[in-house]
């Protein structure tokens, strides 16, 4: 059913496919960035109520929800590297997960400098943030448990079955965080919700979010690059690739 | 040629190969290949180990003989290949496979807080000998008077014996023994070798490595040579 | 070929069980540190917080269960440890039932050894930090279910982690953030029986945390334990 | 254009400090993200290449070896 999928399985082509494609998306995360960001700082309109500390908008959710994505991505690599024995999952979860740490800071981060001017402290027991930040020790176990084993075939086993019981764990977590803020929450803090999306602050949410979905695909891919290379150095083909480019 | 793989094999007689030719294969690998720590330990292995054969898997140190066994007794993954017994593989049919094999390891899997008694029930039961009468093979193996003594007090060769004791009672197919005879005495080594030839001959398949010479009759053993790749 | 009596599998967690407890009680110190830990840490909240028996009480349900959390990460790496670096381990994963019901038995062992002092202890404590009467059942039913689910999710950690010489802060670091719902429905049920209000619908969830980690952690701490003994 | 003049622009209607500490930290995370990916990767390619020269010279010393024996 999957065999135009096949061919990928093998590294090598895997590696050069991502190389042919690096240049593709990194031209389009910059060009989408620059308009993106542009527009949503000097020409989208500010917020009626929280004036023009809303443009932080602009940066925090599309970084919350590629880090919410980027796990889900990363468990899904994992899966299919667990049913098919696939050896590039291992790669392709090596390489998501620091991308996805650092989206989850930086929305931890604005998150913070957001909510400074509304509620008057840097960081408030929100849902959302709290949430945010258990995903960022989610992603922190996968990161320190892919470096603790030598053996880089265990490593990615290991991480594959960390990201796999996170992402099961993940719904319950952001549940019962979210459960526990309206036990204890006061009905006075505002939420960080998304005021009502006029138009004008619509499109260029959608040319940011874009441009950095694009940022994440470049990034992975140069990540992914290297992962393969790591493995598979005992291979022939790296072997001789190495001496091409040495050339 | 029954073997091919890209090892040096060394033939003792082709008259053992003919007659073992036609013996039932238990152990197949095919296409195995095994990388540690970014190193080709050995790759593309063909290898069929038939009833009433004893394998002796030599080569220097870091060749991979533990990997190999390791992989041949379904504990490690090889990075390539697949490994049948009785000709369909080995992970579609695990419990199966187990029920067949006696694997003993370089660790003794000795407990040093149960006695030498209840180690060696605890091992036999698991592996569905468990109405066996434990003292009399702790006899055997020359544990006579240890049944009782806790296996945390008793010398690392004596542990070594209580995990060995096994041999007397299992009739598993293959025998995957790591090392047997590390930490044991010339008396012993030699009951075990003969515990080998004795499986060997009504119907077992033994894998094993060992540093020292096998005095067991040179047309029964055969070797699969691994060399140390760079 | 075949051997004397195959063991059902309730004979097997039997038996894992049983010699796992034999193990443990041979020597008490690994049922006491984990117990003495429980201990000395909530005697150290009122040191740090002031023994001012209201915020005591305010506080004293997150006190137990953070306390009960740690206390049980402590233990976790006893869990297979022992069997890993004997050998013992390999002898289960080779043994020819599946691993699930082992695995069981191992981690409803190490709950014996570790949760159940937890719940004994628990009312005594609780007294010294002033909670009211009326949580103290709340603290019972939440201990008790919630105890299990801490063994369960924490084992497949200590899993992951056997095979390292360093794996201890990895451990909490995998394992903590997966405590989170349980720790929440445990202390808001404690908290509800301090007002007189229902906490029915919190232990629901926390059987329904408890029914979920006994069904499924026990397949991924196979999958980890194939990994670490790879 | 939504301000009249850079200074209006750089003040952000009074909360320039969040705004542009929340843009800059994001600036500085992505950067690092993307520079370190790319001397992850030229490091492995470094790696590599001298791991196959040190094999070389093992293989090299082996063979001196069988030859002297």
């Amino acid at each position: 059913m999957w065999k135009w999928l096949h061919p990928y399985a093998n590294p090598e082509t895997t590696y050069h496919l991502s190389d042919r494609v690096i240049p593709w998306f990194g031209w389009l995360s910059g060009s989408l960035l620059t308009i993106g960001l542009v527009w949503a700082l000097l020409f989208a309109p500010a917020d009626y109520q929280q004036g023009d500390s809303f443009r932080i908008f602009y940066l925090h959710v599309p970084a919350a929800s590629l880090s919410m994505g980027i796990y889900l991505g990363m468990a899904i690599a994992a899966l299919c590297g667990m049913v098919w024995q696939l050896k590039l999952s291992d790669a392709a979860v090596a390489a998501l997960a620091p991308v996805g740490a650092v989206f989850t800071a930086i929305a931890l981060f604005t998150g913070a400098a957001w909510g400074k001017p509304m509620w008057g402290t840097w960081w408030v027991w929100d849902a959302r943030l709290t949430s945010e930040l258990v995903l960022l020790f989610l992603y922190l176990g996968v990161i320190a448990i892919n470096n603790a084993f030598e053996d880089k075939q265990m490593a990615g086993k290991a991480a594959s079955i960390i990201a796999l019981v996170g992402v099961i764990n993940l719904p319950i977590i952001k549940y019962s965080v979210e459960w526990w803020n309206t036990l204890h929450q006061g009905a006075t803090v505002s939420k960080l919700g998304k005021p009502a999306m006029s138009l004008e602050m619509f499109w260029p949410f959608v040319v940011c979010f874009l441009g950095f979905a694009f940022f994440v695909a470049t990034v992975t891919c140069i990540r992914f690059k290297t992962e393969i290379l790591l493995r598979n150095s005992s291979r022939p083909w790296v072997k001789n690739l190495m001496l091409e480019q040495a050339k | 040629m029954p073997w091919e793989n890209n090892n040096t094999i060394e033939f003792i007689s082709l008259f053992i190969a003919l007659q073992s030719l036609s013996a039932q294969i238990y152990l197949e690998t095919k296409q195995l290949t095994c990388i540690k720590q970014d190193r080709i330990l050995f790759e593309d292995l063909n290898v069929q180990f038939r009833r009433g054969d004893i394998i002796q898997v030599a080569g220097p140190n870091g060749a991979g003989k533990t990997s190999l066994l390791r992989i041949l007794a379904g504990l490690a993954q090889p990075y390539e290949g697949t490994i049948e017994f009785d000709q369909n593989n080995i992970n579609e049919q695990l419990e199966l496979y187990r029920q067949n094999l006696l694997y003993l390891g370089h660790l003794p899997g000795v407990k040093s807080e149960l006695t030498a008694q209840e180690n060696l029930e605890f091992q036999l039961s698991l592996h569905g000998y468990g109405n066996s009468d434990a003292e009399a093979l702790l006899a055997d193996v020359g544990l006579l008077a240890f049944e009782q003594s806790l296996a945390g007090q008793l010398s690392a060769g004596q542990n070594r014996r209580i995990a060995l004791a096994q041999l007397w009672q299992s009739n598993a197919k293959v025998w995957i023994l790591d090392e047997p005879f590390t930490a044991i005495d010339a008396k012993g080594v030699e009951a075990i070798e003969q515990k080998i030839l004795e499986h060997a001959n009504n119907g077992g398949c033994v894998i094993l490595t060992t540093h020292q010479e096998l005095n067991l009759p040179s047309n029964r053993v055969s070797r699969l040579e691994l060399d140390y790749r760079f | 070929m075949e051997q004397g009596n195959v063991l059902s599998y309730f004979n097997l967690f039997k038996l894992v069980l049983s010699r796992d407890l034999k193990i443990a009680l041979r020597h008490r110190d690994d049922v006491l540190n984990p117990l003495l830990f429980f201990i000395i840490i909530i005697t150290l909240f009122p040191l740090g917080i002031g023994p001012e028996p209201q915020t005591l009480a305010k506080i004293a349900p997150g006190i137990i269960w953070v306390s009960a959390l740690l206390a049980t990460l402590l233990s976790l790496d006893r869990m297979f440890k022992s069997d890993y670096q004997d050998g013992a381990l390999e002898q289960l994963l080779l043994s020819p039932y599946p691993s699930f019901i082992w695995v069981l038995a191992k981690v409803i062992a190490h709950w014996i050894l570790t949760g159940i002092p937890l719940i004994i202890t628990a009312p005594v404590l609780a007294g010294m930090l002033n909670l009211p009467t009326e949580s103290f059942l709340a603290t019972f039913w939440t201990l008790l279910l919630g105890t299990p689910v801490l063994s369960f999710i924490g084992a497949i950690g200590a899993a992951l982690t056997v095979g390292l010489k360093k794996g201890g802060v990895l451990l909490s670091l995998i394992i903590l953030p997966l405590y989170i719902p349980v720790l929440i429905f445990a202390t808001s049920a404690i908290d509800a029986a301090s007002y007189g209000l229902p906490y029915g619908g919190q232990l629901a969830i926390i059987g329904a945390l408890l029914v979920g980690a006994l069904t499924l952690t026990p397949f991924a701490i196979t999958s980890a334990l194939k990994v670490s003994t790879n | 254009m939504q301000f009249d003049s850079i200074t209006a622009f750089l003040d952000m209607g009074g909360y320039g400090f969040f705004v542009w500490l929340s843009f800059g930290f994001g600036l500085i995370a992505l950067l690092t993200l993307v520079l370190q990916s790319k001397s992850a990767l030229k490091r492995a390619k470094s790696d590599i290449a001298k791991r196959i020269v040190t094999e070389q010279k093992q293989k090299l010393a082996a063979q001196q070896q069988n030859n002297h024996r």
